[in-house]
């Protein structure tokens, strides 16, 4: 593995030529669709050579998960240094090695929370892409309100005995391991009995359903427990401690969602669609109206790209980002919302056939219907609204 | 003026059970998820013809009911509320419309046969993604007694199973120009017309349709060749009312299917619509679907009293109609929470009709922009 | 007085002859400002011949309250035959020949509520812009909440004895009599113990002081009771009953204030005003951005109007407009508060001088600052929100 | 690079306290209830030049202390949540940074004056209703070695106080030229310049000043004759972001207030502050008062770094801010009711302040249009 240097410039310079030697050309332009994402899992195929070359050669450097340790796969980066590489990668178009709901989400809350052995036994396969995981949060009847959860989780010694059902779990059909919320103990008021648990996908007991959305096929399932054994060792954090674990881990998703915006669009500038859609010979806008619309989009995207970088220095400076975090994810969503909607309006009638895609090859009509999910998925906008108005704003209870 | 007579009430009433029984969001899903080459289905079809809805702007002495616009309104809510898949729109409203313009011969031969439900006449007015009839670039040269058309035009509605289309065609001036423009009755069968079924996300009938040559008798032309401007404009406006109609419809339904989930879906301990951010959200929704309900009633009206002010209540009601509807389905699939994001639950059906029942002979930004026009300004 | 046919073509025909021999030149253009207004009262100076002509003819015939019976003052007209005299009215831009609390509130809560004696007392001196009345129902601790009302009246046998102070009391420094909402009951709870009192405020104990408002002089005032005798003959319905005249009240405030839209603007369109301002000299909005927000803002008038026009059609039909005047009552506040905004902004730095006037002698700023209030007065727009939420759609209290 | 130094911190801080105590909303009531001549506290002015206000934007060289458009920016958002009246944004902004591409003369004779707070120096911009420095149409022609101005000037900041003008004026070409601009420095004493102060609703300082036949040497111009283009974009965009971090400062102090007073106020027997529908409202706004921040400061570092898109950020600064400040100041008279309708409660100079400023150089349409242009599309 590099040494990497502490001096900023120096470090800068070795980041540009490792991504110069490792990164293939073909990684180098944004992600379209499902296709070009690495997911990585025991059931990946790889969409092409140089997808499994940028994942080997950003695994074997702990890049795929820079922030994090080096005894647990990652490369032991500072946040700043960590932000010089999202940097580079940026400069040069860079795909994501792999993505993956154990980098974003389970990593996160096992480093904080677990056991060194179970950073030891779960991380390193995360960081190297060879286990996915997928989450079980949400059911039926609980969906911003986790309170409710009603999945079980029977004490049977050394193992609990889990019945239940959840939703919305992305890619559980694909996925090789859970880790969710369980009710530990059902006369414990409210969120008092719930614990964090991990399990494999293919313990006996566990069936998925696909769900399909308004914009077609999703990576959602339902997933079912039926008498699922899990072994106690695969608890996360303290039985019944699970609310804890689950909070932490909301946050980090809302920043994730919020901060880095991955996965919501393809990183393209909203106005460089339009253009291609609806501008003249210069690349002017024709409709005035569009066009203002666009400019009010932008503004508020780079108001929004600014208070991201804003958040993410105070965090750097000692000040956590915390609840703050609600209303990125708010914004992002919002603004998701508006750029779908604004690239269908200016496709006209193109955007309302299924098969139209445009010139750079991303959809239109699924991207603005699976943009509606944006403001429920990860705490839906009034969860976000509520949050910011107790917690930031201490505004009273009724 | 604005209140209904008896007539109507009992006319949007029996619609409503008809269409509950024969034309819902259930018979939609099957058509859809079958891939139904029709896209509606012919007997209810006949069935609807039968209780007068084909023929409602066609006059008595054509076979027709002569409901009117007001009429032809309180089916197209009715439609909008279950989702109802007819040629009602493409044929009963925009092709008799524009065949009340045609030679009394052409009227003979097809007003009957649209009022029975016989046949299917289509209006072929759109050539790129916008709404913008002074474009129109389809060419129709004159050859002595023919006129031969040539041209491409798309998101015709029913254009895959008409028997003849209405096609806005220009006879001088260039793609811009607002004169020039003809209209010609072309039967679907007449050599060099092609036609190609579009995908379009509501599930609905649109096709791209291709005259590539094709000789019309002069005698087919609607209106007067070169000036048929006022006849567009006219034809146009009680499309849009009619979708107008159906989009308050479509919002009015998605709305209170959400305000029974509010009632019903318990959240935090309480009826989800108990929560004040989400009550004044419905209030305001409510009040936009009552102010968009006024405007179509309007437009309908003074269209059937044949006030002139109907072509500017037309646009206003189709900006205010398509706004209500978008945002009562918008907040629908808010509303009712990731559920609202599945295929099985219907919002998502509405969303996506009331986006292109929305964009039909132009959107909200068009209209807003006809309206400043048409007061001058 | 003339008798009216009943046939409606003859009706219209006579209103229109009236008119045209009755209402002076000068009474056919809109009102520009409080001064162009006839309010009435013992205090009254006319502010033209043509003014108080135009009073003196409308009120011999009863036509400054076309809808009263006869025996109080009015036309005894059906609300018909009300609508064909406004229309008429509207036709020729004639001025409103008396504006008064009396007509718009009072009046109906006394027809509905009062012994024939106080309908004999009170009605005919308003009609005829004898007696000006002010209504005090806002305090300082209760605008929307009413419940929470604090002036007392104390029962003294013949009479009552009033302490508290009002606020909000329109012009209350001008008019002659106030009727107020005042605390009959202290030991009742919320609204029980509220009674409907009339008294002249010219009864020792009376004092008032206008309130300055952010767009200046305004005709509001803080009105104060110190030991008022109030005789109880001037209790309108019953004693601790007052609730249900003012709620009634209320409801007609909103009609009012929504449904004819008096007094909120001058009546002409916003379009010309922008026009005027904005426009090339073709009569084009030059700024295409301007020119779509006042063609959105002329769609949704059209829209109220029609609605407005749809629900007065509907009570003729026997189903009343009710609680259907919140939605009214809140559209025309936001309506009117985007038409000053957009004239604001047409005057560009013009408007915000407080000596810029409009070429029609229309004010800017304090129009527009005015208008504020809009969403304020006679219920505010969450109170509005909250009667659409609760009892025209159902929606359950927490 | 968004974070405040430390030093930053502290000028922030200082400059809170001294506000608080010497330029508050107090004092502009006194200043306006007393129609105050000047419009501003000299003796306040004069102790701000000491803490080094004044000269926030001259160098060292000329006796400023050079703190940066970041620390401008700081000092305005306190001005923003005071309501300080002084001539900062005319002088020490706007004034200032045109100087700095005078000749090394006036600069020597100007600068040190600006930054102690001895001499105002006013930009005399635009013309008519809407700012739209290519319109201009004051003229200056050549006429041997002077250049002489004709014409009028509107909404010039502390316009009747200053004593010179930063003069925008047509060279050549036609009113909507882009080229063909000149900025000239004239002495307010110089025959021919008459000012007439306008009454505004924020109770600020403005003027209108005619120039009637004002001659000035040739050398008195700054930058290019009829190429002034740049410098007069550079020197806007310096007053754009300091209106914007005094727009900040507006929203988030009538936000803060409306807060305290949600938290205060019962109706139905609640704090209203726990009315969800007004705790979402509220919410919004504090995200959208957040956005508008980092804007700012992102907009001034930029600057101070020399960063070519600092224009860009400029008119993202202005157009959010402005729209910030519009609706937080909206939103608390509308919270505060009946109340935040009367002026004895500060929440209405707060909201005729934000459109003031909202307005001053460009209002957030025309910053949205320039942003577009910026961008290129």
């Amino acid at each position: 593995m590099t040494e990497f240097a502490d001096d900023p410039q120096t470090f800068r310079a070795q980041i540009r030529a490792w991504l110069e030697r490792h990164c293939p050309p073909e990684m180098r332009s944004p992600a379209h669709g499902e296709d070009d994402i690495c997911w990585g899992g025991r059931r990946w195929t790889f969409r092409s050579d140089a997808q499994r070359q940028w994942l080997n050669a950003a695994a074997a450097e702990g890049l795929t998960v820079p922030g994090w340790p080096r005894a647990y796969g990652g490369a032991g980066m500072s946040s700043a240094q960590v932000q010089v590489f999202d940097d580079e990668m940026e400069r040069i178009g860079a795909r994501s090695p792999l993505e993956s709901f154990g980098i974003w989400m389970l990593g996160p809350a096992l480093l904080k929370f677990g056991t060194d052995e179970q950073k030891r036994r779960y991380l390193p396969p995360i960081a190297r892409g060879e286990i996915r995981w997928c989450q079980g949060y949400s059911e039926p009847d609980a969906g911003s309100d986790l309170v409710a959860l009603r999945t079980r989780a029977e004490d049977r010694g050394d193992r609990y005995v889990v019945n239940g059902q959840k939703i919305w779990t992305s890619y559980a059909d694909q996925a090789d391991w859970i880790f969710c919320l369980v009710r530990t103990d059902a006369t414990a008021p409210k969120h008092r009995g719930l614990s964090f648990v991990v399990f494999d996908m293919h313990t006996p007991g566990v069936t998925t359903r696909p769900i399909k959305l308004i914009s077609g096929k999703s990576p959602f399932c339902e997933t079912f427990f039926e008498n699922v054994e899990v072994p106690k060792a695969n608890l996360i954090g303290a039985e019944n401690g699970g609310w804890t674990v689950a909070k932490y881990l909301l946050t980090q998703e809302r920043e994730m969602i919020a901060g880095r915006a991955r996965g919501l669009h393809d990183g393209r500038p909203l106005w460089q669609v339009v253009q291609e859609l609806a501008g003249d010979a210069k690349g002017r806008i024709v409709d005035p109206i569009l066009r203002d619309r666009v400019a009010r989009a932008e503004i508020d995207a780079l108001a929004l790209t600014a208070t991201i970088e804003r958040y993410v220095e105070d965090a750097a400076h000692g000040h956590e980002i915390g609840d703050r975090s609600s209303i990125l994810k708010y914004c992002n969503a919002e603004l998701n919302q508006r750029r779908q909607t604004l690239i269908l309006e200016a496709s006209g009638a193109d955007g309302l056939r299924w098969d139209f895609v445009r010139s750079d090859g991303g959809e239109v009509a699924p991207a603005w219907l699976r943009a509606k999910a944006n403001s429920i998925e990860g705490g839906t906008a009034e969860v976000m609204l509520n949050i910011v108005a107790k917690r930031l704003l201490d505004l009273p209870a009724e | 003026m604005l209140a209904y007579t008896d007539d109507e009430v009992m006319l949007a009433r029996s619609a409503d059970d008809f269409l509950a029984r024969f034309a819902s969001t259930k018979h939609l899903r099957r058509l859809r998820d079958g891939r139904d080459d029709t896209g509606f289905d012919r007997g209810v079809w006949h069935e609807m013809a039968r209780l007068g809805y084909a023929g409602v702007l066609v006059d008595e002495a054509h076979g027709g009911s002569a409901f009117g616009h007001v009429g032809a309104g309180l089916l197209c809510a009715s439609f909008g509320r279950h989702l109802s898949t007819s040629p009602f729109l493409s044929s009963a409203v925009l092709g008799a419309t524009a065949l009340r313009s045609a030679l009394a011969s052409a009227q003979r031969c097809w007003l009957p046969r649209i009022a029975e439900g016989e046949a299917i006449v289509a209006l072929a007015v759109d050539e790129g993604r916008r709404h913008a009839p002074a474009s129109t670039a389809l060419s129709a040269e004159r050859s002595g007694e023919v006129h031969v058309l040539r041209g491409e035009k798309t998101l015709v509605v029913d254009g895959h199973v008409a028997d003849a289309f209405v096609v806005l065609a220009r006879t001088s001036g260039r793609p811009g120009d607002a004169a020039g423009l003809s209209l010609f009755l072309v039967e679907a069968d007449r050599p060099g017309v092609s036609v190609r079924r579009q995908d379009m996300i509501d599930s609905r009938n649109a096709a791209r349709v291709t005259f590539d040559g094709v000789r019309v008798a002069t005698d087919t032309a609607i209106g007067p060749v070169d000036g048929a401007g006022p006849i567009i404009d006219d034809v146009l406006d009680a499309g849009r009312i009619a979708l107008a109609a159906e989009l308050v419809g479509i919002a009015r339904e998605a709305f209170e299917r959400t305000v029974t989930y509010l009632k019903r879906r318990r959240q935090f301990g309480h009826a989800i619509g108990s929560f004040q951010a989400l009550q004044h959200r419905a209030a305001q929704l409510h009040g936009q679907i009552e102010l968009a309900q006024s405007t179509v009633v309007k437009a309908a009206r003074l269209r059937d009293l044949g006030d002139p002010r109907a072509a500017l209540f037309a646009s206003v009601a189709k900006a205010k109609a398509g706004d209500a509807a978008e945002r009562a389905t918008d907040e629908a699939v808010q509303m009712h929470g990731g559920i609202g994001m599945t295929d099985e639950l219907d919002v998502g059906l509405y969303l996506k009709r009331a986006r292109v029942a929305g964009t039909l002979l132009g959107d909200r930004h068009l209209h807003a922009d006809r309206v400043a026009t048409l007061l001058g300004f």
